[in-house]
């Protein structure tokens, strides 16, 4: 086959020319089958050198361009760019990586040019085979849906809606606003969470641009990046959401008399009704009716005392049936939060057990005005605590939990010393392994309440127990070492705040698999590059907001659902979005219809064609990545760009000089 | 032997996935970690795209040893390729072995994009195991096979002159 | 490679058993000693974690000084709970074998008398016999205890809880030709 | 009937007789038999990993190679011969150079460990094996209002064996719910007695019993159950001195979980060898007794 | 003279099977003797190598060679026949992949001799005599062939125009070839006289096949009673229909027997037993090293499935041996 080639080699200054002989490499090049021309040039990526590869292109006639430099996936876009001006088609080029995978990893100059000729080799023998190729491109519907609506999902819809955007916001709880709203004061400024957060929640709930379904899941999720077709389940809250008006009548008139079940929103700290609303700025202000403990929902036999109550504005109704809802969406952002660390997994710390031990988040509610205690700050017996233990990374940084630090515990557990103080004026003491306090008027924050007189211990707490083993309600001993002083400290206090870490939520892998993205380790959400695609997925046109992502504190959160708002903007202005055409597709006349290749696709793209009794790929879904080429037992699948020709003789040349 | 040995450069051949493991060398490159010159990576989108054939072929063209780089499991780009490389390799693994393929010839690695040092202490360690084996020179084993045939050929098709079709 | 390795490789290189990870992730913060019940009540001179920064920091000579190894109880409590999975125990253990072998055990020290002697009877017996560890470790006891000792043992003699003829197992010479192939202790006898 | 291969070790001989007596007993009424370890050696105790790894690890290895032979499954009673024989199969099973070294030295008698027979304690046969329910059935004198204080010691659960979180065990309990007794919130179960301090530094292991027989009687205890000989003698046999060293007056009785299981089977006490104690188990016999007179 | 295309067959190392193949032919025999004149067929009629040697070179219309090429014997026949034929066929799966005869290839020509002549348990041979090629008594010389290295395929020696598959090829691939050759109307060279397209496409069990078996057993046939009417792969036992060039409308699975891959693999694939291997691998379950192990631990002999009739293909050709 006569191509014309055009090889060259660049010397990206002095990065690979003082470890590659480029010249000798250029003349190598020269007299390999097929190349007509080759060259090498210090700054292949600079205007100059592209321009070179342009002019070549019509001057010489070259069919086929292959540049040796750096790595692909930093350049190749750059030099296909160049080759399509050059007049054609961008696939024709392929990119030989001799900076990072050669001339940056070798001391022998005369190895690493050998490797370099090899690796151009490989690609003079694989060009001929390759295809003149579009780039894909998909049109973006405008709508957005965003799933969980904590601060980070509030947040990243009000942005969109301001920027004229459709959003689907969809919570599981019964009221939006997430950990957020149980806040009481927030670090490191103390203004008070309500107070910054409730505003923004009326406006989504009033904002004529987003449609807000709390007490909702996502139950499907099908199609790909521009237009994503979700199907939401509603579940039922047994009142009518447009009906009712959060009057709370019903709930005053409700059968029992006295609050007797544990209250979610509260933590358990509080009690609450069969009906009820989780919180006086609850969003929607909408009763639910909890149908565990409804007598009337678990037995029908109930005097319905609340329907009387509602009168004619008849917003009960214990026929309520789930609703699905299908909606189509262009991008999807995930804001889905955290949970916290369950405190049981670490039985020595005594949380369950002992009365005196609380988590971190529970103190939230119990300072916070709208919490069971309406603010006051008492243990379980009533009684104001006189010494206060916070103890630092529970569940973080431990191997036996979880490896990763949860970076808020350190602040809050400071704001949590200064809330007690203020409160109780008790002793606090803060034991701690290190204080990390890395953000704006943090480290301040933190020398403020050392100021208010805090003890700082620095020592993992290793043990809680009861002063006296017979009273469970009594006193605790805190014993840690002191590493600082180097001495065992056994602190008598009456209350243990455990400063609980921050995990991925229970159902995150679930969740993960639904969306089709990927999961760190720990269960986070991974973002497809942790610097330059933060919020970013592997899966176009999905995006992060928030501590699904990982651990992170208001600030950061509310930035990141900005970024993630931005960057679904970015793709439904452009209208479209142009993809690889890396995909695989089925020749028909060669597919035995043996089905083999159809579980080999995690996206469902393939699928069996009944009349002709064969194989379809199809295009829009295909992520290509080939597994499905290499399962196809008579080679009837090809991928664009890595068809099994391609590779052969890019092994074939690489290995071809002897 | 020794002498080969001392002078023998193996040849391997990598089919690294472009998310994870062809990341993690390109890190190792940004790092300047140095390691071994014996390798050349062949880029595939993802370990499952490894094509049994591929490595067939690396051996028979002339690889002292061929290394397979993906995500760890759980961590594939596309899901779950690399659990299907990894059934793939581990049956291969077998008919390698039992076609006389020593087993330090050929290796998969789980390598996360994080992973360049991962990179550099495999590559050492492969290609010092393969450099102990000394070559497999597949391509040379071929050829000296087929000396065997040439004398005959030569003595069917040129013993006999040409013989006319008009004689009969 | 050719260099002499630090305090810290010598001791990482006597943790055979350790399944745990390396010293030099400790972070220091003390949840070995907060939970050790020895530390805790006072005794060790240094605490496991002070040890183990000792180590790191190449304080050889006074990690070989230092009483706490030969106070760890060996119950594992430190272990089970490090958060950087630090086999704690272990290294104590690896501790007292170095010092052993080093001979470096301090003066007055019962534990290596009592563990060399311990061994030793195990070696030439196979079992372990109460009343030859007791006076082979007594005269280190202080007057106090030597009476302490006295008394419960007669009690426990009195109750048949000590046995009178020291117990041997069958095979003895095969059992010794076995710990023989391990590592030449010259003949156990002597 | 089920078959153990039975590490009694050295202190079951003499020193703590009665477990030996009371577990033999209480398993053959559970269709359990013990079948002692033939030729069995010391298994190292702590004592040996002070001196040489390698040695510790042959001594278990040997044990375990003999009870392959025997073809069943390794029972120890006393937690530190579990603890010593249950890491040296991990570790050889972990390690097979090692292993290969060792079983050149157990050739010499004979002998190849390959991992084959498991390592059990006592008390797991009992919980795990035999089975809280089977163990209820045999019951007909329940200990009733029995406050035991359950005491597990270090080397059962640590370092992390197979089981249940380290840090909250609570099959001891079960079982002694099982034979009708109360178990009290003893916090400090998991706690350690100082048993390998006890000659060495006597005062440190004293004033570890002293704190735990402090959390014992604070929930008023009748009788702390262990599983370990070692354990026993601590919080027993020195039970004296911990009075003489700290000004203190306890008066505990420290019992085998196999004594009392015994008893609540019916068994004459004697059998279980209840009645060699330096602190006498008299008032549990009388608890047993009183239950009895109920029960008629 | 007759005027009529003068066709050949011979026999390298085969069973005999392609032989009988001819005769399957039935009646169409008739149409065959009919249509050519059959100038060699050492099988059938009296010919001798001299009677081919003396042909005048490209005499021969189409030669249809079936077997391996194992011997020098073998090898000489294969470049007369090259020489004297216009069209050489490579006739059956011995010719085309090198067939069952190629299993040998993971044995040295050594280890074979020592086995059959000293090994095997039916030989009784104290002086461990050897078959020599070369003898010699009272002035008599005799040369006997001599076994080579390796067994190859025709193509491996001779520059081969056609393939047809098949252990052995179905009549009807033989009577399509015959009437292509008669007709001229032949395809490019070195084409396989058989559909492009995997047995699977044939078999009346393919839409019985589910969409996803996640295999956890390999099961081989002699274990199971197959469900004559379900997909073979889908009930356990590895069934190289899908990978494996079709045109012998599935027999064996009408047989009730997997596919065992006699007529090689489909144009695009390069190395029959790594795709067939890539393709099994692939229906396996399991993400642990250990399930997966054991689930494939069900192929117990790989290079035997794999290569049953294509080892001399195979890209190392054979077992290297060190």
């Amino acid at each position: 086959m006569s191509n014309r080639i055009g090889v060259y080699v660049c010397h990206c200054g002095t990065n690979i020319a003082s470890m590659v002989d480029v010249k000798a490499v250029a003349e190598y090049a020269a007299t390999l089958p097929g190349v007509a021309l080759a060259r090498d040039y210090k700054y292949m990526c600079s205007d100059p050198g592209q321009t070179l590869i342009q002019q070549d292109i019509k001057e010489h006639k070259l069919d086929r361009i292959i540049v040796s430099a750096c790595s692909p996936l930093l350049h190749e876009h750059t030099f296909r760019n160049a080759t399509k001006q050059g007049g054609i088609n961008e696939y024709f080029f392929q990119m030989v990586n001799i900076r990072e995978h050669d001339a940056w990893v070798h001391t022998d100059r005369a190895k690493a040019t050998e490797k370099a000729k090899d690796l151009i080799r490989a690609a003079v023998h694989r060009v001929p085979f390759h295809k003149p190729l579009e780039k894909k491109s998909v049109p973006i519907k405008s709508d957005v849906l965003i799933v969980g609506a904590g601060i980070a999902g509030i947040h990243a819809a009000l942005t969109l809606a301001n920027a004229g955007k459709k959003v689907y916001l969809v919570e599981r709880e019964p009221t939006i606003g997430g950990h957020m709203a149980k806040f009481d004061k927030t670090f490191p400024t103390l203004d008070c969470a309500a107070c910054i957060l409730t505003p923004k929640m009326t406006t989504v709930k009033t904002h004529p641009n987003i449609t807000m379904w709390t007490y909702s899941d996502v139950v499907k999720v099908d199609g790909f990046v521009g237009n994503y077709k979700v199907t939401v389940r509603r579940n039922p809250r047994y009142i009518i959401e447009d009906l009712c008006v959060g009057c709370s009548e019903c709930v005053a008139a409700c059968v029992f008399k006295e609050p007797k079940f544990p209250d979610e929103f509260n933590l358990g700290l509080g009690k609450r009704k069969p009906v009820y609303l989780p919180f006086p700025q609850a969003t929607p202000l909408v009763a639910v009716i909890d149908p565990e403990t409804c007598i009337q929902l678990k037995t029908g036999k109930c005097k319905k005392t609340c329907v009387e109550a509602c009168g004619d504005r008849k917003a009960i109704d214990f026929n309520q049936k789930a609703e699905m809802k299908e909606i189509e969406v262009g991008t999807i952002i995930l804001s889905t939060g955290f949970k916290v660390f369950d405190a049981k997994r670490i039985p020595y710390y005594g949380y369950g057990a002992y009365s005196g031990v609380y988590t971190s988040l529970e103190i939230e509610r119990l300072v916070n005005a709208s919490g069971p205690t309406g603010g006051e700050l008492v243990l379980r017996n009533g009684q104001k605590p006189k010494s206060v233990a916070i103890v630092h990374c529970v569940g973080s940084r431990d191997e036996n939990t979880n490896k990763y630090c949860s970076r808020v515990c350190c602040m809050y557990s400071l704001k949590l010393a200064h809330l007690v103080k203020e409160r109780t004026g008790a002793d606090v003491y803060n034991f701690y392994i290190d204080m990390r306090t890395p953000g704006k008027g943090f480290e301040e924050f933190y020398s403020k309440v050392s100021g208010e007189g805090v003890h700082m211990i620095r020592g993992k707490v290793a043990d809680v127990f009861l002063e006296n083993p017979a009273d469970k309600n009594g006193r605790l001993i805190v014993q840690a070492e002191d590493t600082l002083l180097n001495i065992m400290r056994k602190v008598p206090v009456d209350m243990v705040v455990l400063g609980v870490g921050l995990e991925a939520q229970g159902d995150a892998n679930d969740v993960r698999r639904q969306f089709n993205i990927s999961c760190s380790t720990e269960g986070w959400f991974l973002e497809r590059h942790p610097k330059l695609a933060p919020v970013n997925t592997f899966t176009d046109g999905i995006f992060l907001a928030g501590c699904c992502q990982g651990p992170k504190d208001i600030p950061d959160t509310v930035a990141q659902a900005g970024a993630a708002a931005a960057e679904a903007l970015a793709l439904i202005d452009a209208g479209s979005i142009e993809l690889e055409p890396n995909t695989a597709f089925v020749v028909e006349q060669e597919c035995s219809g043996c089905k083999t290749c159809i579980p080999m696709c995690p996206y469902t793209a393939i699928s069996r064609n009944e009349e002709k009794k064969i194989a379809v790929i199809n295009e829009a879904l295909c992520k290509g990545c080939g597994t499905c080429v290499a399962a196809c037992p008579s080679g009837a699948i090809k991928q664009n760009l890595f068809e099994d020709d391609e590779i052969f003789e890019e092994i074939n040349g690489v290995l071809a000089h002897v | 032997m020794s002498e080969s040995t001392t002078t023998f450069e193996p040849r391997i051949v990598a089919f690294f996935c472009n998310w994870c493991t062809y990341t993690a060398a390109d890190l190792a490159g940004v790092s300047r970690m140095k390691y071994a010159p014996n390798i050349r990576v062949v880029r595939l989108m993802c370990s499952g795209r490894l094509d049994p054939q591929f490595v067939m072929a690396a051996f028979a063209k002339g690889a002292d040893g061929v290394l397979i780089g993906g995500c760890h499991p759980g961590d594939c780009h596309y899901v779950e390729g690399n659990y299907k490389a990894l059934r793939r390799v581990t049956l291969l693994k077998r008919m390698l072995a039992d076609l006389g393929i020593e087993e330090d010839r050929f290796r998969l690695e789980w390598i996360s994009a994080s992973e360049g040092d991962k990179v550099k202490h495999v590559v050492n360690e492969m290609v010092a195991k393969v450099r102990a084996l000394g070559p497999l020179d597949m391509p040379g084993k071929h050829t000296d096979w087929d000396k065997e045939m040439e004398e005959l050929e030569a003595h069917v098709n040129n013993s006999q002159k040409e013989i006319p079709a008009h004689v009969h | 490679m050719a260099d002499k390795p630090t305090f810290r490789e010598e001791i990482a290189g006597v943790l055979h058993a350790s399944m745990g990870n390396p010293l030099d992730v400790c972070m220091q913060c003390g949840t070995c000693s907060g939970t050790c019940p020895v530390a805790s009540g006072g005794f060790m001179d240094n605490s496991p974690r002070r040890i183990i920064a000792m180590i790191n920091a190449g304080l050889k000579e006074r990690v070989l000084k230092s009483n706490t190894y030969w106070y760890c109880a060996s119950c594992y409590h430190c272990t089970v709970r490090c958060p950087r999975g630090i086999d704690i125990t272990e290294l104590m253990y690896g501790l007292k074998r170095y010092t052993v072998w080093h001979a470096k055990t301090q003066e007055g020290m019962i534990g290596p008398v009592f563990s060399e002697t311990f061994v030793k009877m195990i070696v030439r017996t196979g079992r372990s016999y109460e009343p030859v560890l007791a006076t082979s470790y007594l005269f280190t006891l202080g007057v106090p205890e030597m009476l302490q000792e006295a008394q419960t043992a007669t009690s426990l003699m009195l109750k048949g809880r000590l046995p009178l003829l020291p117990a041997r197992i069958k095979r003895l010479d095969n059992f010794k030709k076995v710990l023989k192939r391990i590592i030449p202790l010259g003949d156990p006898d002597e | 009937m089920k078959k153990y291969a039975y590490f009694p070790g050295c202190s079951l001989e003499k020193m703590a007789k009665s477990y030996h007596d009371s577990a033999i007993e209480t398993l053959r009424r559970l269709d359990v038999e013990l079948e002692e370890l033939e030729d069995w050696n010391c298994s190292g105790a702590t004592a040996y990993f002070h001196v040489d790894e390698l040695l510790a690890y042959t001594l278990g290895a040997r044990n375990l190679a003999m009870a392959e032979k025997q073809g069943r499954d390794l029972v120890a009673p006393c937690s530190g011969c579990y603890k010593n024989m249950f890491a040296t199969r991990a570790h050889l099973q972990h390690e097979p150079a090692l292993a290969d070294h060792i079983n050149f030295a157990l050739e010499a008698d004979n002998l190849k460990f390959t991992g084959t027979s498991a390592v059990r304690h006592l008390i797991e046969v009992f919980v795990q094996d035999v089975g809280l329910a089977a163990v209820k059935a045999k019951v007909t004198k329940p200990l009733k209002d029995l406050r035991v204080a359950t005491y597990y010691g270090c080397q059962i659960l640590r370092p992390r064996k197979d089981h249940e979180d380290v840090e909250q065990a609570h099959f001891f309990e079960d079982l002694m719910a099982a034979i009708g007794a109360t178990p009290v919130e003893f916090s400090m179960k998991l706690r350690c007695c100082g048993g390998a301090l006890i000659i060495t530094n006597r005062k440190a292991a004293l004033s570890l019993v002293r704190n735990l027989l402090q959390s014992a009687a604070a929930v008023k205890a009748d009788v702390i159950a262990t599983a370990c000989p070692l354990c026993q003698v601590n919080l027993e046999c020195y039970q004296k001195l911990v009075n003489q060293e700290f000004g203190t007056n306890f008066n505990l009785p420290v019992m085998y979980f196999t004594q009392l299981i015994g008893l609540a089977f019916g068994l004459p006490p004697k059998q279980l060898g209840i009645g060699t104690e330096l602190v006498s188990a008299e008032p549990v016999i009388c608890h047993a007794r009183s239950n009895q007179k109920e029960n008629l | 003279m007759s005027t009529k295309p003068k066709i050949g067959f011979y026999w390298c190392a085969s069973c005999g099977g392609c032989e009988e193949s001819v005769v399957d032919l039935a009646e169409d025999v008739l149409m065959v003797t009919a249509a050519v004149d059959i100038v060699f067929w050492p099988c059938a009629m009296d010919f001798k190598k001299a009677d081919v040697e003396a042909m005048a070179d490209k005499s021969i219309v189409a030669t249809l060679l079936n077997g391996a090429i194992r011997s020098s014997e073998q090898e000489e026949m294969a470049h007369l026949l090259r020489r004297k034929s216009q069209v050489l066929i490579a006739y059956g799966s011995c010719a085309h992949t090198g067939g069952i005869p190629a299993l040998a290839n993971q044995c040295t020509r050594e280890q074979i001799m020592k086995y059959v002549y000293e090994d095997a348990p039916t030989m009784v041979n104290d002086q461990k005599t050897h078959p020599q090629t070369h003898f010699k008594e009272d002035g008599r010389e005799t040369e006997l062939p001599t076994l080579r290295n390796v067994v190859r395929a025709l193509d491996q020696v001779v520059d081969v125009d056609y393939y047809i598959p098949g252990c052995p090829p179905p009549p009807a691939l033989l009577k399509n070839a015959v009437l292509a050759l008669l007709s001229g109307k032949l395809p490019p060279k070195g084409s396989v006289l058989a559909p492009n397209i995997a047995v699977c496409q044939q078999c009346k069990r393919n839409d019985s096949k589910p969409q996803d078996i996640s295999l956890i057993e390999f099961k081989r046939p002699h274990q199971i009673i197959a469900d004559p009417e379900k997909c073979l792969l889908a009930q356990g036992l590895p069934c190289l229909g899908p990978a494996t060039r079709g045109g012998c409308d599935a027999v064996c699975i009408q047989g009730n027997m997997p596919c065992t891959g006699c007529f090689g693999p489909v144009d695009n694939v390069h190395d029959h037993g790594a795709k067939i291997l890539s393709y099994l691998a692939s229906t396996a379950a399991g993400k642990e090293e250990k399930d997966i192990t054991k689930t494939l631990a069900g192929i117990p002999d790989p290079v035997g499935t794999f290569y049953r009739y294509g080892l001399a293909k195979c890209s190392l050709r054979g077992k290297i041996h060190a």
